[in-house]
């Protein structure tokens, strides 16, 4: 199972900034191995983030986002102490889904 | 001290993805596989086709679109880009690059309370034009800025 | 006369287009890694690392919430900034993944090959050492460097590594110095730091371990020594090696009085 | 690469007039440590920690500068080794040459050894307008044939000062890329058009 992601969120006059890290390869699929042989892509597809029920960002990624990707994005009318949560599918059907509070 | 992994909290992997990702934005539905990845314009070789695959063939400028990148890259593998967008209503934001293989490298789509910002990171092969394209009201703006990719270290 | 003069101004032209366009470049590649400060994945790393150093594992089925970093058992915060030490239980200087190592098989029982078999990771396959260096370093940030060489071991120690800094050999003739001892070089466009030099040293030992974007990893000092020596056209360097603690002895004991700032990112 | 030379290292020592007999123990100790440290890789073999005696001598900080007679003998052997083609030609394809210059890899122990190795000129150099991308240890190099011309004499030192740099200044940082065999004699053809050619990005 994928590595948990790292998320900031933190509310400042009535915005919430959200910073999220990914532990993921992002195989491009056009990269050779030691042996020379092409490493199959393995990369994030789709990314979704919560807040309150609400989707509040939704992104489809291809293999050009870099490895250990870093999303960052602002919403409205998000307090502290409520939950963010975000969600991310791979091409190979993995997911991982993380929570944080908003600080 | 990280007061970011402080933050975490584990959780496990989550069912209704799909349904979360339903939103509206670039995806046309003709387009849209069964995991809702705009394969045809990911796939998509040049910039025309990209945009077309995008149902955007022939966006406006606009001053009120920023892309916000160095001019030049130290290293190709991580290039920060970050769009931001001031026009009115903006639903999406996608990030093209000229001169990679598959020019489409992330789309966001923006729903009502979302800022028209975001910030990623994304790989180039070389120096290239990047293009942020946004829509907006229903409308495609688009702006491009060239960045240089650039050898380093000692070269082995 | 007329030409040689022509040809002189001609020169300084030249070279003042050259600058100016060098400053520019030097400007933006400064952009980029300020674009790149927010956001560092070695913070992934760094929760994997504080995972592993909790875990119970080898034959022993104990954490390494008992290793000695020199402060004590378990004590972690302010650790690295003191490290390379003399340890009186092993009766040698170590650096922190000579001690970790040491851990892993006198604390959680396990073999010195199994223990030292990952020192860097690639993509899946990922080292144990880089995790807890990444989270071990992170809890020395902003702790000034305090490095002693007044055990007679560690004196030993940082004058070996000093005459391997200047050690010039291989088909290429290199020597740590060949590149890090003269201040305001530069290779391609990155900028390297005069290990001679006061500023130099602490500037360059208190940004590693560092996530390097190139390959998508979170790198140690002893990933960047055996690194400098593979391109300097050496052998290769042995982890953990007596040459490796020496070097960072010397390199660790010159950067003392500068507040540790890692893990950091750099291309 | 030669053998070690114990004797040469002792002279240098006390003719550098600044060894104690601790400080040379030491440079013999560090180099014992250095052997039990390193392990052979691919064609990275042991034996490249071997000094002659450029390297021994020239292993000092790059602020103080080696004695002046020792400096003489490094020069004058490095001199003797430098190989001019037997075709009389020194100057090559600037075209390969620049792809030579670009180029880093070679004789790293990841290296495989069939491949040719490049020079890494921009990694040090600044060598022409259109390259941003390079470094600062070396001297820039922009302009280098239209400043001196393109007489035999400037073709036969750029040629040897590649082949050799060690010939013409005594501890210099550059490789010594024909002598020890890290160029071949027509790569290093190809770097001194690269440097005089009037056609070539250096000289735009």
């Amino acid at each position: 199972m994928a590595d948990p992601m790292r998320i900031r969120a933190v509310a400042r006059d009535g915005v919430v900034n959200v910073k999220v890290l990914m532990s993921h390869e992002m195989e491009t699929g056009q990269r050779k191995d030691g042996a020379g042989q092409l490493v199959p892509a393995h990369f994030i597809q789709s990314v979704s983030a919560t807040h309150n029920g609400k989707v509040v960002l939704s992104a489809q990624w291809g293999p050009a986002v870099s490895k250990n990707p870093f999303l960052e994005f602002n919403f409205k009318a998000g307090q502290k102490g409520e939950r963010i949560s975000v969600t991310w599918v791979d091409n190979k059907g993995e997911q991982r889904t993380d929570e944080a509070t908003i600080n | 001290m990280n007061p970011m992994r402080r933050t975490v909290l584990k959780s496990t992997g989550s069912a209704g993805l799909l349904a979360l990702l339903a939103t509206a934005g670039f995806l046309r539905p003709s387009d849209v596989l069964a995991n809702g990845w705009n394969k045809i314009a990911f796939d998509s070789k040049t910039m025309a086709e990209t945009l077309k695959a995008l149902g955007a063939s022939t966006p406006a400028s606009s001053d009120a679109i920023q892309l916000r990148a160095p001019d030049i890259a130290e290293n190709g593998a991580v290039v920060p880009i970050a769009v931001d967008s001031k026009l009115p209503g903006t639903q999406s934001i996608a990030v093209l690059i000229d001169k990679n293989p598959q020019p489409l490298a992330a789309s966001f789509e923006l729903p009502s309370g979302t800022e028209g910002t975001v910030t990623t990171r994304v790989k180039m092969g070389q120096t290239s034009d990047v293009y942020a394209l946004v829509r907006a009201d229903g409308k495609f703006y688009m702006v491009k800025k060239e960045i240089k990719v650039t050898l380093g270290g000692c070269g082995g | 006369m007329t030409v040689f003069r022509t040809l002189a101004i001609a020169g300084l032209l030249l070279g003042y287009a050259a600058v100016t366009s060098a400053q520019s470049a030097v400007d933006e590649i400064a952009k980029y890694r300020q674009q790149l400060q927010d956001g560092n994945p070695a913070d992934l790393w760094e929760a994997r690392g504080e995972d592993v150093w909790k875990q119970k594992r080898g034959p022993k089925g104990v954490s390494l919430e008992r290793c000695d970093l020199g402060l004590g058992p378990g004590v972690v915060t302010g650790a690295y900034a003191q490290l390379p030490r003399y340890f009186s239980d092993a009766d040698r200087v170590m650096d922190l993944e000579t001690r970790l190592v040491h851990c892993m098989v006198t604390l959680q029982g396990m073999s010195l090959a199994d223990a030292t078999k990952r020192p860097f990771g690639s993509g899946t396959n990922r080292s144990d050492f880089e995790a807890l260096a990444a989270w071990i370093t992170a809890e020395s940030r902003g702790t000034k460097m305090n490095v002693s060489i007044s055990h007679p071991k560690e004196a030993q120690a940082y004058r070996l590594g000093e005459k391997m800094f200047y050690f010039r050999g291989g088909p290429h003739d290199f020597a740590c110095a060949t590149c890090h001892g003269e201040s305001g070089k530069r290779i391609r466009l990155q900028d390297l730091p005069n290990l001679t030099e006061k500023a130099g040293a602490q500037l360059g030992y208190t940004t590693w371990p560092a996530y390097r974007v190139s390959q998508g990893e979170l790198r140690t000092f002893q990933w960047r020594l055996y690194d400098c020596f593979r391109q300097q056209r050496f052998p290769e360097l042995k982890f953990t090696s007596e040459a490796s603690i020496a070097l960072t002895t010397f390199l660790a004991y010159n950067a003392n009085g500068a507040a540790f700032n890692a893990p950091a990112i750099k291309r | 690469m030669t053998q070690p030379r114990p004797l040469l290292l002792v002279l240098l020592f006390v003719l550098g007039g600044c060894a104690t007999p601790t400080e040379l123990d030491i440079a013999k100790q560090a180099h014992e440590v250095m052997r039990a440290s390193f392990k052979e890789t691919g064609q990275a073999t042991l034996d490249r920690l071997n000094q002659d005696l450029a390297q021994s001598a020239c292993s000092i900080p790059p602020s103080t500068s080696v004695n002046k007679e020792i400096a003489a003998t490094i020069e004058k052997e490095n001199m003797a080794s430098i190989r001019y083609p037997a075709d009389g030609k020194l100057l090559g394809d600037w075209k390969s040459g620049e792809r030579i210059a670009q180029s880093g890899v070679g004789k790293q122990f990841s290296d495989d050894p069939k491949n040719a190795s490049g020079g890494n000129c921009y990694a040090c150099h600044q060598m022409s307008k259109q390259e941003i991308s390079f470094g600062t240890i070396g001297p820039s190099l922009l302009g280098f044939g239209k400043l001196r011309g393109n007489s035999e004499a400037i073709q036969r030192y750029t040629y040897g000062k590649i082949w050799n740099a060690q010939a013409y200044s005594a501890c210099s940082n550059m490789p010594r890329f024909g002598h020890n065999g890290i160029l071949t004699e027509a790569q290093i053809k190809d770097l001194t058009a690269l440097l005089l050619d009037p056609a070539s990005p250096v000289n735009q």
